[in-house]
């Protein structure tokens, strides 16, 4: 493996402790969140402790420093995807960003059946009950949850892609699936509970051809692999700070200037406003369009951090060494009897999350001795209950290392199985 | 803190050999609860015998935790009066936020103490009350037992 | 004056600073955002050092750790205005909040306008064209967008309480500003540029009358003074971390449990479900339903830390310390020739954010030259531009104290304004 | 960095004694401009004189750094082609973003060097910039000037 993990780990101050009555911490539920290193942490403290202020507004040399803090974070994170300062918006985490997205839509349409007056509305926003908004069997209840509230209120239909039996998206009918009357794609780049990561080029290409907004969720991926945005091709794509070393409080919406402008506000109020009398009001451009109230200042100079932190590794060097533990874990586990991978069982084409369930016992009991051994992984159905419903159970057991985890996490997981299936009785 | 002092005999026991699996023919009522943290489902129903007790069916998939405590609950609840049901779901629910301190009454709750370590894994206290919640829900269904005795589950 | 001002500062590490070529930092511009306490920084840093990870989902030992963690600060901060740890929802902002609030109208509209299916929608919240939602004329921005956008959303008519020239609300139209049309009505508790507290409590009990929703907007009176939510007798009421002593992005929404569960959702997505399937949602009782996504976790714990500072001087103490304060200000610069104070011009139900513009000065200017002195103030419309409008000014010149400032603060300030006076020959 | 490296006299005299204030009779193309921060407004109107060079109108409310900008601007460009008021307009704009380093083009700006430290104090650019974005949009208001050339204002 080529990241020194032994080093990397050294940076992470909460890595050191342990649980569990004096037990080594072994934390593999980085998919729910990552750890963070003293370097977010310190630069985040810095800042209030040098040049805490409020952006974008005062006049004074302490908010001209804050506002220089805030939008040097900005350009770092942006470049992050190599996209520009002004494509990035943000938000309290990536679930605000996916509803912004839905809410342009719900709310372009409310405003158009109510006559919009002089405000002019970009009708790729304006729903029909005859419209359609295309997502997949794998998404998150984030990039779910907020589409069907979009339904319900503008009478549009959901439809979406289903999955094979190793996790993949059918594409088979994905000229159908998005037609003429698909006004919105929004699909996870990389699945959070199976570990697939998804040809979200091709879907973004096909919602364009018949003019459909297309949306990734980048929750999973940018934390974990190089993404351009460029070659994504979505129009928006989001992603959360806590996920990729940055404090919590903090995520991003990248969108193309083009829709940025075109979308109606989101969240109203202060600093987004261009002129307002009590009557009526006009809105600045994005990103501050879409940043109403005082923003996460400090989060963001925390995240610009992390992102450091991770550009210092590279992110290939972190996409590599993911790969390789990826492949160590599914082999691992595939050797243990009993247990079963749901999601692809190669790396090709998947990320480092891995779902399994052990026969016999159910998630929660296979957790609970992990953690009881100080190993930490997740278990649930992940906020995708769909997902774990089309493979036919409650729930999966989930291993999601990070940066900071090398093979003998894995193996004291692998262990923790093990004694799970032994001390329930279960082992085949 | 070690994995005894959660899964106790009892519990294990219980859950590979649950007690009046299965639902009832003619309910009074019935309830489907949900822990939506992990998926896990259970509905319990209720009726009263010819002997005027509960009678308690109950069917769904879960951890060792909720089963055992589903199969408990059912166990000790059937063939008593609505009161004391009730005072075996309060006293159930007393030990689940105790943290770990206080002595639960055995006296009251039988096989149902064993579930007293489990109040030192808050994230395992809601499979432990599922059975006892979707009870109460089947009973105010049925008539049996009204709203305002609800008792608040934080 | 009763607080340790001397003390006190020696807490917050930024006011040590110097500014603009080693000028000892005074900063008044609180009513924007307050310096951090290191109790409220190192709170946040020892979270994530030893109890960080996913709250209310995992099973491990450190998500149980962290969600006792963000529990008990929830229950810190909802005792702090005497409410109950299941009335608060954690936001990003005051903004949000109120946009929250907002969009529980525009959502209950578009929902039964669609026909909601099996969902039931209170009446309250479902506006017609006829209906009217009552503001005043000294409404921030985040008071007054959403509902300029709600109006234009529904149809529904926006209604303000005017102004008097002391700055304080022409209730003599209560009766008819609020009547039986009127289903919200928003009103600031005091307002962050005219310094005026209002007499929120008699303005709900008129909006109960009529069966309307009664909001608060807290953002300038919770950090500043006791506020017991049973006295304000406000449905929903909310206010920003920021502005006291808590790290950025966090706010806090209050709302009595009956209302809490009668407003639909407004973020959805992963935490605040109860069952999701791909076609349809059910949702978790508050707080939860409004709290979708990863929250503010870190931020919560900080909030906490800053509450408890608060609450160790003692609210009175605060309240008592800053009459004092703007008593002391009122004075100085109503001495001070050319200078016009904006807002009550008296200690009398009035806050210590204090207004003023100078005579042959544009705000600018004044705030500058401070600047220049060391002195931190916010010039400029507050966020509240139609109050500008009102009074006939562009803008004004803000000083805000807080719990760090003294006497001798102010006097560097009105000292300033002297200095401007005479660097632009402008002194009467 | 002192407050005379950003109140220059040229300034303080421009904002005292604007020159040109006012509106045209017939502009060919009027912008209305504001600083959201601030509340300030400037209007601005161009059209073509006799000679064929340009006349620019204003009038607004604002801090000493935008009344004194659009005074010096309305000066400079007056009676110049369009294509000088870009000339202009771009030596003024990268003057604002230089941070204070580099030497502004005394030959081109003239009285509006007297800006260059306006850029030190990222706060007031907007108010330095306001009369030359209103400028623009006048001009491709009134044709004079076509969106291509439109500039980005960070
Ligand atoms: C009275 C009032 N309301 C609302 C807000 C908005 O708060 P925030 O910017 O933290 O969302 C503020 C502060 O800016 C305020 O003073
Ligand atoms: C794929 C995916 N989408 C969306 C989310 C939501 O992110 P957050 O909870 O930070 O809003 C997550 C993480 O929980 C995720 O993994």
């Amino acid at each position: 493996m080529s990241l020194d993990v032994v080093r990397i780990k050294k940076d992470f101050p909460l890595l050191s402790r342990t649980v569990r009555d004096g037990k080594e911490l072994v934390y593999l539920d980085s998919g729910a969140t990552s750890q963070k290193p003293y370097q977010v942490l310190d630069a985040e403290r810095a800042f209030y402790e040098t040049s805490y202020a409020a952006v974008h507004r005062g006049a004074h040399a302490l908010a001209e420093e804050a506002t220089i803090h805030y939008e040097d974070a900005r350009s770092a994170i942006a470049g992050f995807i190599g996209a520009a300062p002004s494509n990035i918006v943000f938000t309290k985490n990536a679930t605000e960003a996916l509803n912004l997205c839905a809410y342009a839509f719900s709310n372009a349409t409310s405003l158009s059946r109510q006559g919009a007056g002089s405000r002019s509305i970009d009708p790729r926003f304006i729903l029909k009950p005859s419209d359609s908004i295309v997502i997949s069997e794998m998404e998150h209840h984030a990039n779910l949850v907020p589409w069907q509230e979009l339904c319900a209120k503008t009478g549009a239909t959901l439809r979406w892609f289903s999955l094979d039996d190793e996790g993949r998206l059918d594409l088979s009918n994905m000229d159908t699936l998005i037609d003429s009357t698909t006004k919105v794609v929004s699909i996870v780049h990389q699945s959070n509970i199976l570990g697939t990561v998804n040809p979200v080029r091709a879907i973004m290409d096909r919602a364009h051809e018949v003019g459909a907004v297309g949306i990734v969720d980048g929750c999973q991926s940018v934390p974990h692999m190089p993404v351009d945005i460029a070659s994504v091709g979505a129009d928006l794509l989001m992603w959360s700070g806590h996920k990729m070393l940055g404090p919590t409080g903090i995520g991003c919406l990248y969108g193309t200037s083009e829709i940025l402008d075109a979308m109606p506000p989101f969240l109203t109020g202060g600093s987004m406003i261009e002129m307002v009398s009590i009557e009526t009001s006009t809105f600045a451009p994005a990103p501050q369009k879409f940043e109403a109230g005082t923003p996460m200042v400090a989060q963001a100079v925390g995240l610009a951090a992390g992102v450091r932190y991770l550009e210092e590794i590279g992110m290939d060097e972190v996409a590599e060494h993911e790969a390789a533990l990826t492949d160590h874990t599914l082999s691992v586990l595939t050797a243990i009897p009993g247990v079963r991978i749901i999601g692809p069982s190669t790396t090709f084409e998947r990320g480092s999350t891995i779902s399994f369930v052990v026969d016999g016992l159910h998630p929660h009991d296979v957790g609970q001795v992990l953690d009881n051994l100080g190993v930490a992984v997740r278990v649930g159905h992940h906020c995708a209950w769909p997902t774990c419903r089309r493979f036919g159970v409650p729930a999966t057991t989930r291993i999601s290392p990070y940066i900071y985890n090398d093979e003998s996490d894995i193996d004291r997981a692998a262990a923790g199985i093990i004694a799970a299936q032994e001390f329930f009785g279960v082992a085949p | 803190m070690n994995l005894e002092s959660l899964y106790q005999e009892i519990i294990l026991d219980h859950y590979k050999h649950p007690r009046g699996q299965g639902l009832l023919d003619s309910p009074l009522g019935s309830a489907h609860h949900v822990n939506p943290t992990c998926g896990d489902e259970l509905t319990v129903q209720v009726g009263v015998g010819s002997a005027g007790g509960l009678v308690v069916g109950y069917e769904g998939q879960g951890c060792s935790i909720s089963q055992a405590s589903a199969s408990v609950m059912s166990e000790l609840v059937s063939g008593h009066s609505v009161q004391d049901a009730e005072t075996f779901r309060l006293a159930f629910i007393e030990m689940m936020h105790a943290k770990g301190t206080g002595e639960p009454d055995e006296e009251v709750l039988g096989d149902a103490v064993a579930f007293a370590g489990v109040a030192k894994f808050p994230a395992r206290i809601k499979c432990a009350l599922l059975g006892w919640m979707a009870l109460q829900d089947a009973e105010i269904q049925s008539g049996l037992l009204t709203n305002q005795s609800e008792e608040h589950s934080p």
